[in-house]
């Protein structure tokens, strides 16, 4: 039986001005538990807290009742009252009978009933409470960024200059990822490559960063504080500690005709190749499928003319297990294949561009040395037709619903380009709507039109017809209301963002949750914007949906800050308000972890004494440390073992029937 | 015509076509796809906005809706799905409804169809439609 | 003498589960906005909506509740992103298998009011409350025993 | 009919003496002519008392519960109805499939022996199943009856005549549709009655509750190992049905937890000695779960999850429902 | 002996109505059982046995006995006993008569701890029985020397053709006859002589009418409990309480607590031993199996029961578990499985 001190408080005329304290505290004496009794002009003062304390210790209470203002208010300082007094901080209920009574009602004799039922029900509530303590458990210092682009660089960089160790895996043989393959950056133009270059190197260079490149992150087990990690670490082909990155072997490769991923397929490369000058590492990767050594058994003259030995065919995966404290997820994006939508005849006509495709043809070491050809006769064009929203803002079945943001500024920026280049040549943006919202970004885009003359036009194209050699863009002018034909030379189509499908592997490991478009999830769209529902896992850059990249860059050194207040702690201290299983009742039907948005419970297989039965049982056990308390697996197990500590099924139900008991 | 009575139109409009306006989104898309849209004297998207707005009168006296040719190239590259063809089609109806009065006779069709079986019925259906303003 | 004893205007009683995150809050902010509805509603605090179990309900009818009504994040919103789309769910689920016994299908709610809504949470209680005043005393789903 | 039971016989005893199996689970012959009563086999010998008939209407995929403890395997024989609970059962992680070793058997419909003496038929003595037709010999005097009349009610709404999951099957030729309509009908009538005639309809259902249990123990997919309603600690527990409300909690509560894991075998009706239609309640959610999230059959595949662990952004308001607004 | 045309009964029935409440069998809603006769309810005296027995009209299901409140921090105990009726069963089987005397021995037998609630009901209800024209053939009420033509109770009835027999049989029986005899003639025993042939007749036909119980007796308990037979006959019960529930003859009860919001009832209800939790005390549950469980019932019935009270098996032959065992398992299948444990 509990020893139970409720405490009512005037909180001046707040409270009192409506409800008879006098009436209140007294039959608060009257209910089950309660032995002491009393009121305050403000519970929450010093004094307050002092009165509290004393009747802890004068009365031997094991639990306090207070009747007050709302728990989102104060429930933190009587907790901390609590402890102070000797008792557990979870032994504390609020009734709150200000903003749920006497705020809201005139009439005193009715807001004293309901005070006096309020704070019958935090009673009830209270005698079934029971000590909790929250779980702690340790934190493996170390971080894992999943993605090796500017978002992944940038976490990593922040993490890394606070002193923790920080693993970045990338897909690819380098890091540096879309932004590397960039020619300018909007609004400023500057070099994309001149400002990430040497954050690549910064990377590789740090004491606390380790590159995993040309890796894959195959299994993930463990929550926040020590996720265990395996990475697959793919055959180069060629030995990073031996090779010095003479690039010997890239020139004597026969192979030449493979397609560079890194222009886009515009350009060919040999069989073994780094993906550009800039790469980091730059150590060269043999393109198993390319090279002839693997196709035929034949060649390996690239084994015979490096010097220090580096090649090795024989190579193979490895895989690599490491503890980390957080990961990063810094996935990136991929433009949407504009395949599909036929009128563009995209992969018909080969002046049909995509924008990347676009961007590294005007870059200088890109496939034409920066010259803007037609790639069906290499003759200069006259007239460039811009394409927006290819792909974006379109119904589920036909694209994707989202914008993708990014489009309208960078096709301001190509036709910037191009004007500043080639003054002479004509070029024209169709769009829907143009949107800028961004530091200096309308500004760009208004430059672009009247600085440059580019010919923005409201409306769609239709479709692309090859008229002789040159493309017949049919579209609508809005604005006019009127049909329209332009003859173009080049067409570029701003295709949209799009998350790769083979993200939600990942997602799937790391029971990270992501939307239907393969986006991350954030824990709260609005306050939680770079942290996974997942405990220990963070969203940095354009996984989590569509950035530019100084919002690339702000998120990652959001994402950093986040993992950097997990890595900073020795130990976590849970929420002890979470959900327990009655090993003893479970009957392991999955019914909970079904519905665990967190993937907190896991299944084990255990002997469970069941008065003296003993047998091996498939049960569900919570992990403390990734249980966030919500309840849903509660009210998901039908034999009622899963229940959450302190809002348990019996401290519910009390409630409901104190309040009903009228 | 009565505003209710226009309303009623519009309302039916939506229930035969099962199409939304509200989903458009003015790209001009349908317009621009349209390979008839330079003998209309409302453009595809203009008439999806008109009904989204209500305005069915002067759609119902509108040149697009005989020049419209059933091609479906709007609905096909709408990026919202919001169908234009069927919304046309539907006004059409409507039109068609209040005639009541065909130019092509019900006798005269099976003679045109033994011109050809492979014609498809949609096609048949359209035209009939169309030609017995 | 009838005409003496004065008719007691009948008090439906109301309980009401907020979650904590946002319907909660949004309760308080209509009360310090000072947003007035009617006294007989009973808030019980609990983390996420999709804590109530149908227990609690028919819980709540058993022990002479005329009205219950379930207020969470809207969907979308939940603090723990999916809590509100299961309560959505097993509340559809429950409240038609009410319906289908007989119960009268006004006296379950289920309202997202979010942390802001202050004035919505106060506007869904009046009109709860005035729904339930109309429709009377819950005698279908009552447990006599607890009435007396 | 007899030779499927010959052929089920044979498999059983082939399997029980190879040891592939260490006992079989099939039904066993009693003294009554319509007793067919549930039974685990466990020799060659023992299995000259099996049967399969008419009256084999239990689904024994109930009996292969944690049997996964005992460290052998079991033959067991299911009807097609009873596969679907079967794969429910193994998606709830209740069965262990290598444990198991199930033989899908041809079904034409079970027989109500409770229609026939509703049908004012008393001391029946044998009953020869005569294709159509029925011959029945009583106590007094002889009577017929034509099959398809007393059904079994889960019979009339047969779910198909494929098995779900199984091993291997015999005598899937016998199978033949029974269903007669729409298995929502009565669900249907119901919902197009007013509430008061509802209400009025389940309280005089309900009340004839004497709290057996007997739906509830039958039921494969209540699993638990302890019932809330067996649970002093839940607070909801009750031996007997003290008032209206304990009869209406008790079933709402019990369709509500295995909404979504209901494979409508429709065994709840059957073993019901008071005679409520207590599928009428699982149904109901069935129809729901149809109608708002998309066709869903528990017990259709093993990995299906339960609508109601799951969710759609746009699913419907209950509010909606609640106001009379949507379906109804 | 008296008699009645059976055109003249519900003038009888009424009759007896207004001396005391009369309950019979009814069908209302679908379901035939004991419930308040009046003039316009659906009468199924044809339907041999109700589902339910009439048993819980003198122990209930449920029954308060005994309610607390608090006023403050005191506690008050509240007399919530209150006064039975007079009542009359009508068209009880020879049976469920006989059940009513096996209740008897748990509920009154002992002097020192009889059970005051059931005490009352019975010294208020009259049990008129009525002889089974038509036995099922699950019926095997003879095994227990239980005859259907001659049904016991208070008084007994015969309905032949058209004719309603009477025959007190008690005090309380002819105290009932004395007041409501106007209605009736004089008749003869011997007037039913050829019926109750007639019925013994269709007895000695039923299937279980050679149950033999012999050697179910205290000095065969060990062997009948420690018997191999139980594993395989309990091995597909479902635990559930139907057979329990629906016998005339099961006694056992649990005792509850609820609180109302305003007070604590304890309420003594129905409880089977067939249930987990059936035995379960604060250290746990002796019984902890099926098998356990399941031997209690029927080792209860046929050898600890008789051996306390005189040979006096626990069972009427009733049926109705034959009939409703959603598993058919009964009571016979058990005897015959056991039969030969133990026999010298």
């Amino acid at each position: 039986m509990q020893r139970i001190g409720a405490f009512v408080c005037w909180c001046g005329s707040n409270i009192a001005g409506t409800v008879d304290i006098d009436a209140v505290t007294k039959s608060a004496a009257d209910e089950p538990g309660v032995v002491y009794s009393a009121e305050y002009q403000y519970m929450c003062s010093e004094g307050g807290q002092l009165a509290i304390r004393r009747a802890v210790e004068e009365h031997g209470l094991t639990g306090i009742a207070v009747c007050a203002c709302s728990p989102r208010m104060h429930e933190t300082t009587f907790r901390k009252t609590a402890a102070a007094a000797g008792l557990n901080p979870y032994m504390v209920e609020i009734a709150n009978i200000r903003e749920h009574c006497s705020w809201i009602h005139k009439n005193r004799e009715s807001a004293t009933e309901k005070a006096t039922i309020l704070m019958r029900a935090a009673i009830a509530k209270l005698n079934l409470n029971k000590p909790l303590f929250p779980g702690e458990s340790g934190v493996v210092k170390r971080a894992l960024v999943i993605g090796g682009g500017i978002a992944g660089i940038q976490t990593a960089l922040d993490i890394a200059d606070a002193g923790y160790e920080v693993d970045i895996v990338e897909k690819s043989p380098t890091i540096g990822g879309r932004m590397a393959q960039l020619d300018k950056t909007f609004p400023t133009l500057d070099c994309s490559a001149c400002i990430l270059t040497p954050k690549m190197v910064d990377a590789a260079q740090h004491d606390n960063i380790s590159l995993y490149t040309y890796s894959e992150v195959d299994e993930v087990s463990g929550y926040v504080g020590s996720f265990s990690v395996k990475i697959r670490q793919k055959a180069r082909s060629v030995n990073r500690e031996l090779c010095n990155g003479c690039g010997d072997c890239i020139t004597k490769c026969p192979v030449k005709k493979a397609n560079s991923e890194f222009d886009e397929g515009l350009s060919k490369r040999s069989a073994i190749y780094v993906p550009f000058a800039q790469a980091v590492p730059n150590i060269p990767v043999v393109d198993r499928e390319n090279c002839t050594r693997f196709k035929t058994g034949k060649c390996g003259l690239c084994e015979k003319i490096c010097g220090t030995k580096a090649i090795d065919f024989e190579q193979q995966d490895e895989i690599i297990e490491r503890e980390y404290g957080v990961i990063i997820v810094a996935t990136g994006f991929k433009p949407l294949s504009p395949e599909r939508y036929g009128e563009y005849l995209y992969g018909q006509s080969p002046d049909v561009l995509t924008s990347l495709e676009f961007e590294r043809m005007m870059n200088a070491a890109g496939p034409t040395g920066g010259v803007l050809k037609r790639l069906s006769n290499n003759e200069k064009p006259k007239s460039i037709v811009f394409i927006q929203c290819v792909g974006s803002r379109a119904d589920a079945k036909k694209g994707k619903t989202y914008c993708s943001k990014i489009c309208c500024m960078y096709t301001a920026k190509h036709a910037m380009l191009v004007k500043e280049k080639y003054p002479d040549i004509d070029v024209h943006v169709f769009y829907i709507d143009v949107r800028t919202p961004g530091k200096n970004f309308d500004e760009f885009y208004r430059r672009a039109a009247e600085q440059y003359d580019v010919n923005y036009i409201k409306g769609m194209v239709g479709k692309l017809a090859d008229e002789d050699g040159r493309l017949r863009v049919i579209a609508s002018d809005l604005l006019d209301g009127k049909q329209i034909t332009i003859d173009a030379d080049l067409v570029v189509l701003a295709t949209a963002v799009e998350a790769s499908p083979d993200v939600r592997a990942l997602g799937t490991m790391l029971t990270a949750s992501m939307d239907q478009n393969n986006f991350f999830t954030e824990a709260h769209p609005k306050l939680r914007p770079v942290e996974s529902p997942t405990a220990g896992i963070f969203l940095s850059g354009v996984c989590q949906g569509p950035k530019d990249i100084p919002e690339t860059v702000a998120q990652a050194g959001a994402a950093a800050v986040k993992a950097l207040g997990i890595l900073s702690k020795n130990k976590l201290i849970g929420n002890p308000c979470i959900a327990e299983s009655n090993e003893l009742l479970c009957n392991g039907c999955s019914c909970c972890e079904n519905v665990c948005p967190y993937g907190a419970i896991e299944y084990t297989e255990k002997e469970i004494n069941d008065h003296g039965n003993r047998n091996n049982r498939r049960v569900a056990q919570v992990n403390e440390a990734i249980c966030q308390g919500c309840g849903a697996c509660t009210v998901a197990c039908p034999s009622g073992s899963m229940d959450l500590k302190g809002f348990t099924n019996r401290q519910i139900m009390a409630e409901v029937d104190a309040i009903c008991r009228t | 015509m009565s505003a209710s009575a226009l309303n009623d139109i519009r309302e039916e409009v939506l229930r035969i076509s099962g199409a939304n306006p509200k989903k458009c989104m003015s790209c001009g898309k349908c317009s621009a796809s349209c390979p008839a849209s330079f003998e209309m004297d409302i453009l595809p998207h203009h008439f999806v906005k008109n009904i989204r707005d209500g305005n069915i009168e002067n759609l119902l006296k509108s040149k697009t809706l005989w020049k419209c040719l059933s091609c479906f190239a709007c609905v096909e590259r709408c990026p919202r799905a919001v169908e234009p063809a069927n919304l046309v089609e539907a006004v059409r109806l409507a039109v068609i409804r209040k005639k009541g009065e065909n130019y092509l006779k019900v006798d005269d069709i099976p003679e045109f169809i033994e011109l050809d079986n492979e014609i498809p019925q949609q096609l048949i259906v359209s035209a009939f439609r169309k030609y017995s303003k | 003498m009838q005409d003496l004893v004065k008719e007691k205007p009948f008090k439906p009683l109301v309980v009401s589960f907020c979650c904590n995150w946002c319907s909660y809050a949004g309760a308080d902010l209509a009360g310090s906005s000072r947003l007035e509805y009617p006294a007989e509603v009973k808030i019980i605090r609990i983390p996420c909506s999709c804590r109530v179990d149908p227990l609690f309900v028919l819980r709540a009818f058993q022990r002479g509740a005329d009205g219950v009504i379930i207020n969470g994040c809207h969907p979308g919103d939940c603090h723990y992103s999916t809590g509100n789309y299961y309560t959505r769910r097993r509340m559809a689920m429950l409240f038609s298998m009410l319906d289908f016994i007989g119960i009268e299908k006004e006296r379950t709610r289920l309202e997202w009011v979010s942390a802001a809504e202050g004035a919505r949470f106060a506007s869904v209680m009046n009109e709860f409350v005035g729904e339930l005043r109309e429709m009377g005393e819950n005698k279908r789903l009552g447990d006599i025993r607890c009435k007396e | 009919m007899q030779r499927v039971e010959g052929e089920i016989k044979q498999k059983a005893h082939e399997l029980l003496k190879s040891g592939v199996v260490s006992s079989v689970l099939a039904w066993k012959k009693g003294d009554l002519v319509y007793d067919a009563a549930p039974a685990f086999f466990k020799s060659p010998n023992a299995l000259e008392d099996m049967v399969y008939n008419g009256f084999c209407c239990s689904n024994l995929s109930k009996y292969l519960i944690e049997k996964d403890s005992e460290n052998e395997k079991v033959l067991v024989f299911l009807k097609p109805c009873d596969t679907y609970s079967l794969n429910q059962l193994l998606s709830n992680h209740r069965v262990i499939k290598d444990k198991i070793y199930a033989v899908g058997i041809g079904c034409d419909g079970k027989i109500d022996i409770e229609k026939l003496r509703a049908k004012g038929v008393k001391g029946i003595l044998e009953i020869e199943e005569d294709g159509e037709s029925l011959k029945i010999q009583t106590l007094y005097g002889d009577e017929t009856c034509v099959r398809r009349d007393i059904l079994l009610e889960k019979c009339l709404n047969c779910k198909g005549k494929d098995h779900m999951v199984y091993d291997e099957l015999i005598g899937s030729e016998l199978s033949e549709e029974t269903a007669l309509g729409d298995k929502f009908s009565q669900v249907d009538e119901l919902e197009k009655m007013s509430s008061d005639d509802r209400f009025e309809f389940w309280r005089c259902e309900l009340s004839k509750c004497i709290r057996c249990n007997a739906c509830r123990n039958v039921c494969p997919s209540c699993t638990c190992r302890k019932c809330v309603f067996d649970n002093p600690h839940s607070g909801v527990n009750a031996k007997v049905n003290v008032t209206d409300f304990e009869e209406n909690m008790f079933h709402i509560i019990r369709a509500f937890h295995v909404a979504g894991r209901c494979s409508d075998c429709g065994e709840c009706t059957r073993v019901c000695p008071q005679g409520i239609p207590l599928q009428l309640l699982n149904r109901k959610f069935i129809k729901d779960i149809n109608n708002f999230y998309g066709d869903f059959q528990a017990g259709e595949t093993v990995e299906s999850r339960s609508p109601l662990f799951d969710y759609n952004f746009e699913d419907i308001e209950p509010n909606v429902i609640s106001k009379g607004r949507g379906i109804n | 002996m008296l008699k009645l045309p059976v055109s003249k009964m519900d003038e009888l029935f009424s009759l007896i109505n207004s001396e005391r409440t009369l309950y019979m069998p009814l069908e209302k809603n679908s379901e035939i059982c004991f419930d308040k006769w009046s003039s316009d309810a659906s009468i199924r005296l044809d339907k041999l046995n109700t589902v339910k027995s009439p048993k819980d009209f003198f122990f209930p299901a449920s029954e308060n006995i005994a309610a607390f409140k608090t006023k403050g921090k005191e506690i008050i105990m509240d007399d919530i006993r209150s006064e039975i009726e007079p009542f009359a069963l009508f068209g009880v089987r020879a049976c469920d008569a006989e059940s009513f005397n096996l209740l008897d021995l748990i509920f009154l037998n002992d002097k020192d701890f009889v059970d005051t609630f059931y005490e009352s009901r019975r010294q208020n209800g009259i049990i008129i029985t009525t002889a089974c024209n038509e036995p099922e053939e699950t019926c095997f009420c003879n095994v227990f020397n239980i005859d259907a033509a001659n049904p016991g109770g208070d008084i007994s009835t015969w309905i032949i053709d058209d004719t309603l027999y009477w025959n007190s049989l008690t005090k309380k029986g002819s105290g009932l006859t004395e007041k409501i005899k106007k209605m009736f003639e004089q008749a003869d025993e011997s007037e039913i002589a050829d019926h109750q042939a007639k019925i013994s007749g269709v007895i000695n036909k039923l299937p279980f009418k050679d149950l033999s119980l012999d050697g179910f007796t205290g000095e065969a308990l060990i062997e009948k409990f420690s018997s191999n037979q139980w594993e395989e006959i309990c091995h597909t019960c479902l635990s559930c309480g139907t057979c329990t529930f629906i016998c005339p003859t099961c006694h056992c009860y649990d005792i509850q607590d609820f609180d109302t919001g305003k007070e604590i009832h304890r309420i003594k209800c129905w409880d089977s031993c067939m249930y987990y939790d059936f035995t379960l005390m604060a250290h746990g549950n002796p019984r902890t199996s099926l098998l356990e469980r399941f031997r209690q019932r029927y080792m209860h019935k046929l050898v600890y029961f008789p051996e306390n009270n005189d040979g006096a098996y626990a069972c009427v032959g009733c049926g109705r578990c034959v009939q409703k065992c959603p598993i058919s398992m009964n009571i016979v299948k058990v005897a015959k499985a056991l039969k030969y444990e133990g026999m010298k």
